[in-house]
This record gives structure tokens, C-alpha cells and sequence, in this order.
């Protein structure tokens, strides 16, 4: 099945429903997914700055209220709302991916992530051009191919191709009836920019690199330790747990954190089990690149640029990944 | 440039074979075009690495606070700003003049917006200068864009900083790129405190962009750092601007990291002070 | 709070131990009669207060703040509020220059002896301050849902 | 890929408390206290196994992770030493008092596998808090164990913990000998004055068929590890339980992580081999 593009913003029409229809857009200056507001999204051009998974694992989430005094009470907040994010590339779709696979496949059910994916329908497009520091196709994605988004649109052209992934996709797609029609749409033709090289056998070769601090030092000696690449990053899912009361009552949040700020593992008799950014970073890059993998089966990358583009010490993990797997190779 | 940079290789080689310094903190191509990184240089064979061309925008400065008590001496690759930065930290008692040895470099601006109102072009404090000095300039008003908004009323300003602080995700690369900066724990981090609630809400960023504001706005060396790192481009530079601008106003000609010794506005007084107050 | 109630400003001020917070006390003594919507917090001296205090007070609510502290010249530790001085001058462009009414913030010298003018102060700051109606831009309160 | 299999069954959420009761408080020593809490309805909040650990709140200040001690048919208790700002605020907490809990989280010690063998249990300082809940835990079952030596060490004889079990209940218990050992002498006690690996070497246990479990700082789990490999014991039978800065108790938040492994989740027990394969942070 196909859609012709131009037809773009009626399904944008179906999908916000009775639905909060996140689309790809400028939010004062910074592209990033904002609520639908009858434009046609931002599907072209670099990705957004700000990855969507704020959507489904907020900033700030409210876990429960409670409220003390001669009483203590605690009750569960629960705040799932009905959502479709549209327009979410390869690269994006499999951070969603990686994030199920903590939030709900392992271990535990963190039952506030799995109630608000539980209720979001995701429809993913073709990557229109990748940017200057794309990899997606190294980390083993197709820039044309979303297989975990509920509905995807592929291709290039005047057309999109029309496929549902899953049960949910094709009840929605049900509704599209009248805008698709039958024929064949090309394949994408977007590619990375980059290729670094990515092998099976670099996670093993990164653990083994661990105790080689002259390496650690110089690559990450440049790092100002600030939140950027975890914050734009994702899959970057650490997260950390708060309060904040008025008077006798209060709210229990989580918020995102960084592995890279030093109370991060800050404990509280005063000793930090990673006071230096060379642990700090290290940790960070073998997450992604070796731990997540022991676990999961699969990178924490995905290859989306995000980190590069906007670390301001110009870091760049895709010449780590390069610079790691020359220094294996010795 | 290129003059500059092989100078550079020379006296970095120079400096490391004869054991000098420890290591040189300069820039280095990064992969891709147009892009570099800050450098640190430890082995005399690998000097070449280092770069000068106007893709340099990188503080190097603030590397001196992550190795507050080197081996040797860190030789530094420092512009105009850069030495202002350093000024900055000396006078606040962050590092020794005696652990840094300064390679000035003078600089027609780099890629960077904020080159443009730069008035120091030469580097203020430096052990040995490379290259011939670069011709300063003075036909830019240092406060324009805060005046732009100043011209603004009181509801748009507030509209205004409301959106940006909107969009701040408190990354803190502001706080931890900029030189004057230099508290060994922030307020930020100081987690049992509680200042700084850790939730992402316009109210918590705006009070700490402002918090963070006014910690440095007495001396903020107008390098524009904050604003270059900021990956939500908030127009940060805009707050510590004003401020500068109202001690200027209040308290005469005021311009911080010119010398190695300046007491802060705030951090003084004088008894004709003005004062609206009663 | 719900809209129809009559909404009266919260107001905190920052005593200096040595002047304002005596003078306070005398306009108590006197029996003198001030809004109730002022909380008074003693400080050894007005530069004890930063300017984070200030923020954190609207923050957690304060539709106004005032910082008091001895004449010029009488501070009991010689100098303290020529600081407090200068830093409350910027403050008070900062607050401006982010959209807070300026007049939310006001700094007051006023000694032990003052107990009208703290009466006349108060009333004067708490009357601005109602005028201005609820702070919003600062207070986390409303800023629960951003 | 690594597999999971215990869960918290303290209700839905895993992340969201339950309201409990404080019914006992016990003053250990000057900085340790022991709390025992109920659920509202007066029940044991959730089942433990030895070692296993559980996130204590306290509404308005804070969570924190704390190793379970001891529980019993209506209750679950941990000993808590004040150092921060949450556990500072629970020891000014009353008996009736309100807590929020939740857990029991991590792996907790392998209490089938230690079946046969002869034990020795080592406990510095606070240390000696998981200790106790699988001497406790094993003391159920005495019968299927073999000999324990149970070492306690303290700064002074007025720091040890849990003196009711130190001093009537494991000394009368079958087959079972208690040593303490204390850092400094004070004129209340005229045992024993040496630091745990000192004294751990001069017991000079044989490591046939024994197992050590041993808790306190690292310093002395480091050093106590040497002499012990100096008697002969293998790292593999030598089980730990570490202790570090947790968030969520349900390997998500990411703070507590070890290589891939993450304490809350995987921990806190380890072997020493097990430790060995870990990256040495």
C-alpha cells in the first residue's frame, strides 16, 4: 500500500483524534517533537536536536503524591495519556527499542514507561537524508526500514509505501483506507555519513581495554563533564529519584541524569565511586558500546549524531569507536 | 595562521623535549571538516598534532582547572580571551602563575559570533607571544544585544526568558565550560542542600540560569563560551551581559581578566556608592 | 488557591539582627499596626543575604521580598551593607531585566530606633505588592505542570 | 543476556512505597539503630531472603537502600547508621512513626548452596547488619549446616551491634562459636584487640569445606581476603555484599552499576570470583 504525500496532513488529521499528536517541528530555533499544530512537520532536513524520548520517559515524571503530618499517605500517580509520535526515523525507533527492552523485557516492569508506551502508536518514516554525523546503517539499522514502529512509511518520492508493523498499526491503518491505494514506492535512498568500524567483536575488545588508562586518558581528557551527550542522547536512560514538598505535602519525581556529573554516583557518607571523568566517561562509553550488550544483546547506540553534534568539547564517539578498534588491533 | 602554527609546533617540541612542561594544551583536528579539539599534548613527537586556523573556537583555559595540581608545568595555548580567562582564575585564586606557562596567540576572531565584539584580540598575560600582534578593534557596542532588550517591555522580556528557560534541558555545559566557573563543588551538585531542585521545569532552570548569572556576572570574561556550548542556544551571554553593563553603569569602566589581581564588583564597595534604596 | 478567595500576598523580609529587626521589635512593643502578611527573617546582617535567597524566596512562593539592613555608615560590622549594598543595585536591574517586577524586590535601610518607618515600610511594600497581584514567573507552585 | 529471577512483591509498582509503621526502634550504638516496621494492617511488609535489601523513605526527605537484618511473621527490621540527611532524619524518628517501604530487592545470600558447609561469618562494624540476617536465616535450618564461627569486629566493645545475638543468642547456639574483636581497648573489655584480618589469620580456620561470609568496608574485606587466601580459602568461597549508591532498587537508574552488573539487581551478593570478572572500578 501506498500514500502520496500530499495527503501527508490528513493522516496527521486522523491521527490527532482524540489523541496528543507529537510531530517533528521548531520549537524556538531548536527542532524537536512538539504537539501537532496543523502544519505540515518537519520531516525533512537533519533529525531533531532533542530525541523523542521525552515522550515516553519525561524529563521530569511525578511517581507519587504523598502527604505526611499525623497521617501518611502515598498514592500512585498516573499519568498515560493517549499519544501517536509520527515521524520518528530507524535510528530513533530502535532507541525505543532499546529503552523496552530496559523499561519492560528485563527484569522488572517499570510500570510508569509501560503504561505510556502501552498507549503511544508509533509511526516512523524513512530517514529523508542523514546528517553529518549519522551512523545508523554501522550500528545495523536501515535508514529505510522501521520493524518495531506500530506503522511505517518507507521509501522516497511522491509516495510513501504504507506497511504496519503490529496489531496496533493495523487497526490504525484501517482508518487510512481512503488515501492509500495500491503500487510500489522505490527504496529510500538515504546513507550515512559515517562508518565507523563497528564490529562484533569491539564490545569484548572495549572491556579488555578497561585498565589501559593512558588510552582512557587521552580520549577523553577533552570532556568538560557536562549532561549534553546524555541529554540528547536516546537511549540514555539513567534516570534519578526525587522529592519536593510544600508543607506536608509533596510529590515523589523522577528526572533524567547523567552518568557524566560528579554526584551522579556521589554517595552519601561522601565517598564517589567515579570521581574522575576518565571513570566518569569510560563508564559512559562502555555502557553504550559493551555493557548494554552483556545484557541486552544489543548496542545503546544507535548511531542517531546527536552526541557529536552538540558535544562541546567536540567529542565524537564515532572516532572512538574507530580509534578503539585500531588500538584492539595492535 | 599557518606562521602561528609551526611557530607553535617549534616551541611545543621545544618545550616538551627539554622537559619544561609536563604536556601543551592547544587544539587539534578533530575527524571531519572544520572542526577541532582541545589538545594535550605529552610526547614531543606528537607537537605536529597541534593546530592554530580559525576553527579553533574551543576555551583551552578551563582545562588548567581539571589538573589544579600538575606534575609540571602545563604550557597553554592561550588567545586573547583565553588569557583573560586566565587572569580570571588567578585572581580568584584557582591556579598558580608558576604551574602555567602561557603561549600567547594573537587572534583576528575565530568562528564564533561573539568574535565579532571582541576588544581584546592580543593576549593580555602571556610567557612568550607567537606570531605578530592582531590589530584590535574597537567599532562595536560590547552591550548591544542587552540594550535590544532592554528596549522591550517588561511582560515581553518575561515572555522571552520564560520560552528559553522552557527549552533549557540543565545540561550545565554552560557552567562547565565557562572560566569563571571555578568552584570546586557547585551549588548545583551540592545535592543534600537542595538549592537547585533537580526537576526540569521552566521555574528550576530559570533559577538556576539566573543563580549561575549572578555567580559569575561580576566577573564574566565575555568570552562567550556559555552561548557557543549551549545546545539549546539560550541566548545566556544576554544575563551576564546585563549585569556587566549595570556595573558599568553603577560602579565605572568595568571589564574582568585585564589583570591578575582585580577584586569582583560585587566583591567590594565604595562608600559614595550609588544607592536608591532609603 | 481558588480564585474567588481574597488573594493576599505573601511577603518575606530579611531583618539585619542589629537595626531593622530591633526597629521591628520597638514597632511591636508600640503596638503599632502593620499587614500580618509579612514574615520577618533575622539575619546577622542584610550581606548575609545572597541574592539566591532572594530567588529561592519567590521560588518557594514569595510574592515579595525585602531585604532591611542598618543606614549606610551604621553597620555593626563595619562594612557588611556596603556589600549588600551594590549586589541588591544589580539585583534589582536583574530582576527587571528578567521580567520580574522590580518593585517586588525592595531593600530599605532602616535602624533600630525606625520603628514607624518599618511600620510605613511594610505597608507600603505590602501594598505594591498587592497591586502587582501573584508572582508567576518565579513560583515553582505554578510552575508544576511546565 | 542475563537472567532475573527474583521479584519485588511488595505491590504493582516496584517504584511507589508502601506506607508502613515504625513498632521498634533499637539503639545499637551511638550511631547505629535498628527499626522495625509493619504495614498499616499489621503485616510484614514483604518477605526477605537473607541479605536481600529494602528501600526505606521517609515522605519529604528521601529514599535510601538498606539491608534487611531480620524479620519475623509481622515484620521486617534494618539497622541503620546516621550519616546523611535521610538517615540522619530516621533517627529522630519515634515508635509509631510513619515509613515508606518498599523491596525486598537484589539477590540476597545463597542460602541453599551454603547447605553442608561449615560457615564463617565476618561482620565489620555495621557490616555485621547482612551478616545477621543469614545467621539468623540459618539458625532456622541449624541442622543443615555445619560448624559456624561467627567474628564481629568493632571500633570498641561499646560499637558492637546486635548485642542480644553477640552475647546470648549464637553463643548458645549448637556447634556455633562467636568471637569478637574490637580496635581499641577500653576498661570494659578484656578479649580480644585486633583488627579482623589480624585476628581472622591467628584463628587459623581450615578452609576444607567452609565458606566465609564477610561484610564490612572494603579495606577490611581487602585485607581480610589476603590472609584468608594465606589459610588457603578460595575467592570462590568467599561471598561478599556490596554496598553503593542506589536509586531505583530495580536495576533501571543505572547508578549502581559494576561493568553490566548492577548491585541493586544482580547484588549485592557477590563471590569474590564473581567480583574478580567484574571490571575493577
Amino acid at each position: 500500500m501506498r500514500l502520496k504525500k500530499e495527503d501527508l496532513n490528513k493522516i496527521l488529521a486522523l491521527l490527532a483524534k482524540n489523541r496528543e499528536l507529537f510531530v517533528p517541528g521548531q520549537v524556538r530555533g531548536i527542532k524537536q517533537f512538539k504537539l501537532w499544530d496543523g502544519e505540515t512537520p518537519e520531516l525533512d532536513g537533519e533529525n531533531t536536536v532533542l530525541p523523542p524520548k521525552d515522550i515516553l520517559f519525561p524529563k521530569t515524571e511525578k511517581m507519587y503524591a504523598y502527604k505526611t503530618g499525623t497521617e501518611t499517605e502515598i498514592s500512585e500517580i498516573v499519568d498515560a495519556p493517549e499519544r501517536v509520535i509520527f515521524g520518528i526515523r530507524a535510528c530513533d525507533m530502535h532507541s525505543i527499542e532499546c529503552m523496552d527492552s530496559v523499561f519492560i523485557r528485563e527484569g522488572y516492569e517499570d510500570s510508569f514507561y509501560a503504561r505510556r508506551r502501552a498507549k503511544s502508536l508509533i509511526v516512523a518514516v524513512a530517514c529523508p537524508g542523514a546528517g553529518v554525523n549519522c551512523f545508523c546503517e554501522s550500528m545495523g539499522l536501515d535508514p529505510d526500514a522501521a520493524p518495531g514502529a506500530d506503522i511505517f512509511l518507507s521509501g522516497g518520492g511522491e509516495f510513501y509505501g504504507v506497511t504496519a508493523n503490529t496489531e496496533k498499526g493495523e487497526t490504525e491503518l484501517k482508518k487510512w483506507t481512503q488515501y492509500l491505494t495500491d503500487g510500489d514506492v522505490p527504496k529510500g535512498e538515504a546513507h550515512c555519513s559515517l562508518a565507523p568500524a563497528m564490529s562484533p567483536e569491539l564490545s569484548e575488545k572495549l572491556t579488555g581495554l578497561f585498565d589501559d588508562d593512558e588510552f582512557w586518558q587521552e580520549v577523553t581528557e577533552p570532556c568538560l563533564q557536562c549532561g549534553t551527550c546524555s541529554f540528547v542522547c536516546p537511549t540514555c536512560y539513567c534516570f534519578d529519584i526525587n522529592q519536593s514538598s510544600v508543607g506536608d505535602e509533596g510529590v515523589a519525581f523522577r528526572c533524567w541524569d547523567s552518568c557524566m556529573f560528579s554526584d551522579y554516583n556521589q554517595n552519601a557518607g561522601g565517598h564517589n565511586t567515579r570521581p574522575t571523568k576518565k571513570q566518569r566517561l569510560r563508564n559512559r562509553y562502555l555502557h553504550k558500546l559493551a555493557y548494554f550488550n552483556e545484557r541486552h544483546g544489543m548496542e545503546l547506540c544507535v548511531g542517531c549524531g546527536r552526541c557529536i553534534n552538540k558535544c562541546p568539547a567536540h567529542l565524537d564517539i564515532a572516532e572512538f569507536i574507530d580509534k578503539a578498534a585500531e588500538v584492539c588491533h595492535d | 595562521m599557518s606562521d602561528i602554527q609551526s611557530a607553535l609546533h617549534k616551541r611545543a617540541r621545544a618545550l616538551l623535549e627539554n622537559g619544561d612542561v609536563e604536556y601543551v594544551i592547544g587544539w587539534e583536528n578533530a575527524r571531519g571538516e572544520n572542526k577541532t579539539r582541545p589538545a594535550f599534548i605529552r610526547r614531543a613527537e606528537d607537537a605536529e598534532r597541534l593546530v592554530w586556523n580559525r576553527w579553533c573556537v574551543n576555551s583551552t583555559a578551563k582545562y588548567l582547572l581539571h589538573d589544579r595540581w600538575p606534575k609540571g608545568k602545563i604550557a597553554i595555548c592561550a588567545r586573547g580571551c583565553d588569557t583573560r580567562a586566565i587572569n580570571r582564575m588567578l585572581s580568584d585564586g584557582q591556579v598558580k602563575r608558576e604551574n602555567i606557562y602561557i603561549l600567547g596567540i594573537p587572534c583576528a576572531g575565530v568562528e564564533n559570533q561573539i568574535c565579532r565584539r571582541c576588544a581584546h584580540r592580543n593576549p593580555l598575560v602571556y610567557d612568550e607571544l607567537l606570531g605578530e600582534p592582531a590589530e584590535e578593534k574597537t567599532d562595536f557596542d560590547r552591550f548591544e544585544k542587552v540594550k535590544e532588550m532592554q528596549a522591550m517591555t517588561l511582560e515581553q522580556r518575561r515572555q522571552m526568558w520564560e520560552d528559553e528557560f522552557t527549552k533549557c534541558i540543565r545540561c550545565y555545559a554552560c557552567r562547565n565550560v565557562c572560566p569563571a566557573c571555578n568552584c570546586r563543588e557547585c551549588y548545583a551538585d551540592q545535592y543534600r542542600t537542595g538549592w537547585q531542585g533537580k526537576q526540569f521545569n521552566a521555574v528550576e532552570n530559570r533559577v538556576y540560569g539566573l543563580t549561575r548569572a549572578y555567580h559569575v556576572g561580576d566577573r564574566c570574561i565575555e568570552c562567550g563560551e556559555c552561548e557557543r556550548v549551549c545546545p539549546m542556544d539560550l541566548p545566556i551571554m544576554l544575563q551576564t551581559g546585563r549585569m556587566l553593563m549595570e556595573c558599568n553603569e553603577l560602579f565605572g569602566q568595568y571589564e574582568c581578566g585585564l589583570s591578575d589581581d582585580e577584586t569582583p564588583a560585587l566583591g567590594t564597595y565604595n562608600l559614595n556608592d550609588a544607592d536608591s534604596f532609603g | 488557591m481558588p480564585v474567588n478567595e481574597k488573594w493576599m500576598p505573601k511577603i518575606l523580609a530579611f531583618c539585619c539582627n542589629w537595626c531593622t529587626y530591633t526597629g521591628a521589635d520597638l514597632a511591636g512593643l508600640n503596638r503599632m499596626k502593620y499587614p500580618a502578611n509579612v514574615r520577618v527573617l533575622r539575619v546577622p546582617c542584610s550581606s548575609r543575604v545572597s541574592p539566591q535567597f532572594v530567588l529561592r524566596a519567590f521560588q518557594k512562593g514569595c510574592d515579595g521580598v525585602m531585604v532591611c539592613g542598618c543606614h549606610p555608615g551604621d553597620c555593626h560590622y563595619t562594612s557588611g551593607n556596603y556589600y549588600t549594598r551594590r549586589r541588591f543595585m544589580v539585583l534589582k536591574e536583574m530582576l527587571e531585566f528578567n521580567g520580574i517586577e522590580p518593585e517586588r524586590f525592595q531593600t530599605r535601610w532602616i535602624s533600630g530606633s525606625e520603628a514607624g518607618k518599618f511600620r510605613d515600610t511594610v505597608a507600603e511594600v505590602s501594598e505594591i505588592v498587592t497591586k502587582l497581584g501573584p508572582n508567576t514567573a518565579f513560583n515553582e507552585r505554578r510552575a508544576e505542570n511546565v | 543476556m542475563i537472567e532475573i529471577n527474583h521479584s519485588c512483591t511488595c505491590n504493582g509498582n516496584p517504584l511507589v512505597p508502601q506506607v508502613c509503621r515504625i513498632t521498634d526502634i533499637r539503639s545499637e550504638t551511638g550511631d547505629v539503630k535498628t527499626f522495625r516496621a509493619q504495614t498499616l494492617d499489621g503485616k510484614r511488609p514483604f518477605l526477605p531472603m537473607p541479605g536481600q535489601l529494602g528501600m526505606w523513605s521517609m515522605p519529604g526527605i528521601g529514599e535510601a537502600m538498606f539491608s534487611i537484618t531480620a524479620f519475623g511473621e509481622d515484620w521486617i527490621e534494618s539497622s541503620i547508621k546516621s550519616v546523611g540527611e535521610l538517615t540522619e532524619a530516621m533517627h529522630e524518628l519515634s515508635v509509631g512513626d510513619f515509613v515508606g517501604l518498599r523491596g525486598p530487592y537484589g539477590n540476597g545470600f545463597p542460602a541453599d548452596a551454603l547447605k553442608g558447609s561449615d560457615i564463617l561469618f565476618i561482620g565489620g562494624g555495621i557490616g555485621a547488619a547482612p551478616v545477621r540476617s543469614l545467621i539468623r536465616w540459618c539458625a532456622l535450618h541449624r541442622e543443615q549446616y555445619g560448624r559456624f564461627d561467627i567474628v564481629c569486629g568493632a571500633r570498641t566493645i561499646d560499637d558492637v551491634p546486635f548485642r542480644e545475638d553477640f552475647f546470648e543468642n549464637w553463643p548458645s547456639m549448637d556447634n556455633t562459636e562467636v568471637h569478637i574483636t574490637v580496635d581499641r581497648k577500653t576498661d570494659n573489655w578484656d578479649g580480644s584487640v585486633a583488627f579482623i584480618p589480624d585476628y581472622v589469620e591467628t584463628l587459623a580456620l581450615p578452609p576444607e569445606n567452609r565458606k566465609v561470609v564477610m561484610c564490612g568496608p572494603s579495606i577490611m574485606i581487602r585485607l581480610t581476603t589476603e590472609r584468608l587466601a594465606k589459610l588457603g580459602f578460595a575467592r570462590g568461597d568467599i561471598i561478599t555484599s556490596m554496598e553503593t549508591r542506589m536509586k531505583c532498587g530495580i536495576g533501571k537508574c543505572g547508578r549502581c552499576n559494576i561493568g553490566s552488573k548492577y548491585v541493586c539487581l544482580d547484588g549485592p551478593v557477590f563471590t569474590l570470583t564473581e567480583l574478580d570478572e567484574l571490571p575493577a572500578e
